[in-house]
């Protein structure tokens, strides 16, 4: 046959519950229950709180470069809640807080990640969290070597992995899905598109119409939903979850989000990008429109809000309290983690605190004042 | 870009004269471009490129997707057809994605293809640690670039240096990595001539004269041991190298100052093992062995990954331990 | 709307002549004249005999590991072809001998490349080919940044680039497409599907039922075609190459071939591959197909054939004479081409041939016989 | 696989060896699983996975797409899951790609995580020049990852420390990369236990005891140091040390040797600047510096790419060359 279609792909797109907070009810059926929405709208509240509190930290000096959450709480969220905790891998980026913590992974922690201290990345016994990854796209194939693992040793547990639009295009970000697709492990691909990588807009970032597409070369299932639809979010995240859970290999979802803060702390969006643009979306805010939904569902009112914001407030400044109240670390700790069983040359390191190997002591040297 | 009243009145900082050094050659030679993460209409996320954009235009000044090993392949592949290419990797710890290419590409075209093709290109990179960045935004990997046959590594720390060198550097036919220590990247200002000017690429600078020890050291670390002067005894005299530029490494001079001084102290931030200041501590023994009073003494990074920022200060080489390693190797 | 398709995408398969030599008129309409289909046949005779050529060399260890051609020849010939020599930039891996060859570069040159001698990477004034690409996956980069160059100073160039099936697992290669797209340079992508990366069958290497598909990721135009058809593979190639050259963006052109040698010299394919996959393919060979179109159009005879047969050993014996009469680099080259302006520490390396620099002559120290 | 007939009477090489090694390692520990580029149904491109996935299957002896970042980036995944992954990087010269992978992951996750998740993982890779290979096929970067606090550098010269130190390797709750001398893969064969025994990582051996200098050296030029011991005058006693293992160091032999040799001389094939041999150097000025009697001398690879291999006889350090170095280190 001269010519013929050799390959044929789509990506579809779902959407459950729209930004004036009306649902699309035979889409919803077995997502979520009323008593599940109501508590993530919660945990949303709260996040946000923190989310803000980190932010105020940040400007205050008490924490370092800190990268905003907000905006993206349905994403994580609903993605998190599809997880099993404790059984499940989350593979994060920098941005899913929110999933993390529903995880277990404490958020004083996250806070002393930013705050400059390695011990928030130290993983309680029982979290199934891999630590923050700074290295954009390099992540993806860390959970994909752990899914493979599961798969090797009949394991009914599944990764899902976190990354942004901008890591789409790293290299590492291809050679994770293709390993994932070629072997078929259970790793679930959850792209957060919030449509900036720092100042670089997606449709400057790729070519492309949407980044789900990309799946399309590894003949890898993919969705598109709205990420900031909780509903959306969820069925599609727990669709590739059991799915992959059940033998029938990776998939990749693009939630279609947006940064609502600075990229980070150290950035000034505005630098960038109009302010109506930013505005349009907050009105797609994910907590706003399931507000509106769950009022509209009679499931909520203000006198819950003003309970919800001050529980927000509450935990906010626990974990900042928390955080601030681990203080510095024993410096020897740059050693002790270092490999199982230390080196001698660090060994003399860690004794001296120096680096020249003189064996002589400072005072020997006649230091006017000793060395600690 | 053009000067500010606050530059001209208080001089230049280090970025300021990057900056400069950038406007005046984008204007003087029009193969020059600029590409990377954020350096177009954001100005870098130091604001590096801070105005080019508005200037030359982004197809000159260029947003580039995030992917380091393409904005390095691609620059490779610009600067073998004809033109200058300035990519930006947007910290030290991002050569990572890109080391393939810098390494095994950029380095060896010309020798490979015994002159036919070559890659006049200058990656510039925000390189090592005291800026309170999260991790991999502190390291100083400049060892590997040197060991690296084909690259050349420049590290200036002051204004002065790095406008003249950096312009050095896009005119060099050969590809250099640029290594900018941001700890200084805006502490120091320095008044610095208008007009473009160039510094060789390889000729270190003696910031101090003295008779007693050498210190050699590079990037941000000079002004570290320009710190440690003022703390040692009067009567102790020390000779202070910056060396600029560690690959090609300019030996004579090291070997001039420890001929008579007698003594050698390296400071520099990376780990200690395998180290830079390895390779000139090994050189000093070579071609100063009768000279040497005292062995060469290192001030390095510990043998550990940079500590997360609560720790960076016990990492980093201060003052102080740059004075204790002078004063053991007097005491020697 | 709740649920839409946000993306559709779709790959062609092309084939103009067939296995047995027939061809579609219809498609093969403006296309390549009847003496260019004489001409191009014969280049590929003469190919034929060069690569079995290098292949004897090999065994008889007068040079070293060499990736054989044979099978590929209609890909890289339709394709170089349909570039302008002289114009356009050809950024090869290492099994487009012909390719190159059509534009300019010697052919004992890339003899001289395979006896481990970089002379013969120099690339001649004029000629417009990169030098053969060990590591598998990253020169396609370098051919995306040569096309920007072009695209930036409004020159009617075009690069294209060779890799293989196997190549399109490494992440540099989705670098280069992304940058291509994303840039709408004028490069075009030929992926020389032969089937096999070594002893990894492509099936294995993804899961993916075509390669082109992967072009679908970026929105870059892709096409899958017959790789051992001359015919389509110049359609595909030209219809590409003009499209960028007018400036319409990057495409990427799946060629659907075998290589019926070993991966190389050094490699043994009976421990990985059945004899049966082998065979069926040698059926498919695009010499043969060729010549069984011409013949059947009148176009050739077996006259034509001896003479074409007696060009090509000529022309190899005259390869391989010009490839061993260069003999061995002068050893200073080794340093003479890593800078344009050597440094201190090479010149005095490059005068004593040594690494250790007590600066005395080995006659000083005691040697029994003096160093050369 | 199981010892053949071959093996029994004439000995090992070392493809045999890690070999060995690597089938009863996986037949001891489920966990251990190789994976990389042709290492399945292939056996490897130098055979050294040879029988491999016959006995283990496919799912233990894994052929992967061809991606070095990939291969490195699961492999972390496996072994940060309980797997005892043994990924192959084909040749030292792909390792490019896996670069940051290995760098910025595998080396920092126990400290990044304050010990919670660790990367127990062995990197195994051809490495090295003098068998006519292609370009990047004969690279020696080993300075480069003994640079990266959190990996382990090992480098066997032998078939018997091949095995033990491969054993230890996979054994290790850390990354190891596992450099494989290709130049000798075959050119020796030993007789070596058939049941596992490990040998530390960390400790060097001396090849041979003297008394007038020390040749440090590691990977296949520990043969060339060999070689050259027998054109040494009949005079000369010089103690030769195989490193193995380049980190940790075992600077205690080293120092132990020179302090009563006086003398040192380093030989590796990397190119020279910035190399491990600079380490060396300076460790035994700094801690043997009144011992010495002359400078530590280094004989290394030039500070050029590679050379293709009609050339790369003249790059390699050969038996004339450190037996020059010697004499001049003697002559001092
Ligand atoms: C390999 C690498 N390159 C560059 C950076 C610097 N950087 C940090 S975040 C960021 C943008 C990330 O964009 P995206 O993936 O969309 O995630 P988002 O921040 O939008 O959530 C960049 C370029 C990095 N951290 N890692
Ligand atoms: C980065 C890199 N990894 C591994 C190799 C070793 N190697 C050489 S050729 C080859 C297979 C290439 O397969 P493909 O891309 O399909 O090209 P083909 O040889 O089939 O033409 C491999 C793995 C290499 N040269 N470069
Ligand atoms: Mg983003
Ligand atoms: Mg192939």
């Amino acid at each position: 046959m001269p010519t013929r279609i050799a390959y044929e792909g789509k990506v579809e797109y779902l959407q459950i519950l729209d930004e004036h907070g009306v649902l699309d009810e035979k889409l919803a059926k077995d997502t979520l229950s009323d008593e599940d929405v109501v508590e993530l709208y919660r945990y949303m509240v709260k996040c946000r709180f923190v989310d803000e509190t980190a932010f105020k930290l940040q400007r205050a000096k008490r924490m370092g470069t800190y990268p905003q959450n907000k905006g993206q709480e349905a994403a994580a969220i609903g993605s998190g809640f599809a997880a099993k905790r404790g059984v499940d891998w989350l593979v994060p980026c920098y941005r899913e807080n929110a999933a993390l913590w529903m995880h277990g992974q404490p958020m004083h922690q996250v806070f002393m990640y930013w705050m400059g201290d390695e011990r928030g990345s130290k993983i309680p016994e029982g979290v199934c969290t891999l630590p923050l990854c700074v290295p954009i796209g390099t992540q993806m194939l860390h959970a994909t070597g752990m899914a493979w693992a599961f798969k090797m040793r009949k394991e009914p547990r599944v990764a899902i992995t976190y990354f942004g639009d901008g890591a789409t295009s790293e290299g590492d970000f291809h050679e994770a899905m293709n390993f994932a697709s070629a072997f078929q492990v259970p790793c679930v691909f959850f792209c957060q598109n919030n449509q900036w990588a720092i100042s670089v807009p997606r449709e400057q970032q790729m070519n492309s119409a949407t980044v789900a597409q990309k799946a399309l070369a590894y003949d890898m299932p993919c969705i598109q939903v709205d990420g900031n639809d909780l509903f959306a979010v969820y069925k599609a995240s727990r669709d590739a979850i059991e799915r992959a859970r059940s033998g029938g290999g990776p998939a990749f979802i693009e939630a279609v989000t947006y940064r609502l803060a600075d990229h980070t702390t150290a950035d000034d969006a505005r630098r960038y990008r109009d302010s109506e643009e930013v505005d349009a979306w907050m009105g797609k805010d994910p907590l706003i429109r399931l507000r509106k939904y769950l009022t509209g569902k009679g499931l909520w009112d203000d006198a819950k809000q003003a309970a919800a914001d001050e529980a927000g407030r509450q935990t906010a400044s626990d974990v900042v309290k928390a955080a601030e109240g681990a203080g510095v670390p024993p410096v020897t700790d740059m050693f002790d983690y270092t490999f199982e069983t230390m080196t001698p040359e660090m060994e003399t390191q860690r004794r001296t605190m120096r680096t020249h190997s003189l064996g002589q002591r400072p005072e020997q040297a006649g230091l006017r004042e000793s060395a600690k | 870009m053009p000067r500010t009243e606050a530059m001209i009145k208080q001089g230049l900082t280090l970025v300021d004269a990057i900056n400069e050094a950038l406007y005046q050659e984008m204007e003087r030679d029009t193969r020059v471009v600029c590409l990377g993460e954020d350096v177009g209409l954001n100005g870098g996320v130091f604001r590096v490129t801070e105005g080019l954009q508005k200037v030359f235009g982004p197809e000159r000044v260029i947003d580039t997707p995030l992917s380091e090993s393409g904005i390095m392949g691609t620059s490779i592949g610009l600067a073998m057809a004809g033109m200058r290419p300035v990519p930006e990797i947007q910290f030290e710890g991002f050569l990572g994605p890109a080391f393939d290419q810098l390494v095994n590409h950029a380095a060896r075209y010309r020798n490979r293809s015994r002159g036919s093709i070559t890659v006049p290109m200058t990656v510039r990179v925000p390189w090592g640690g005291g800026i309170h960045a999260p991790e991999l935004h502190s390291d100083s990997p400049e060892a590997i670039y040197a060991h690296t046959p084909g690259l050349k590594v420049v590290i200036p720390s002051t204004p002065y240096d790095a406008k003249g060198l950096l312009l050095s550097a896009i005119r060099d036919p050969d590809p250099v990595v640029f290594f900018e220590p941001k700890r200084v990247y805006r502490s120091h200002r320095e008044q610095i001539p208008e007009e473009a000017y160039t510094i060789p690429i390889g000729e270190a600078k003696v910031v101090a004269e003295g008779t007693d020890v050498t210190i050699v050291s590079w990037g941000a670390c000079v002004h570290t041991c320009n710190e440690a002067l003022d703390h040692l005894p009067e009567d102790v005299s020390a000779e202070l190298i910056d060396l600029r530029t560690i690959s090609p490494l300019d030996a004579e001079a090291i070997v001039r100052s420890v001929e008579k001084t007698g003594r050698c102290v390296v400071v520099h931030e990376a780990p200690k093992t395998a180290g830079f200041g390895a390779e000139i501590a090994t050189i000093v023994q070579e071609r100063s062995f009768l000279h040497l009073k005292a062995p060469v003494q290192r001030v390095a990074g510990f043998d550990v990954m940079m500590p997360y920022y609560k720790l960076e200060g016990q990492y980093l080489p201060d003052a102080k331990r740059v004075e204790e390693a002078v004063m053991q190797c007097l005491a020697y």
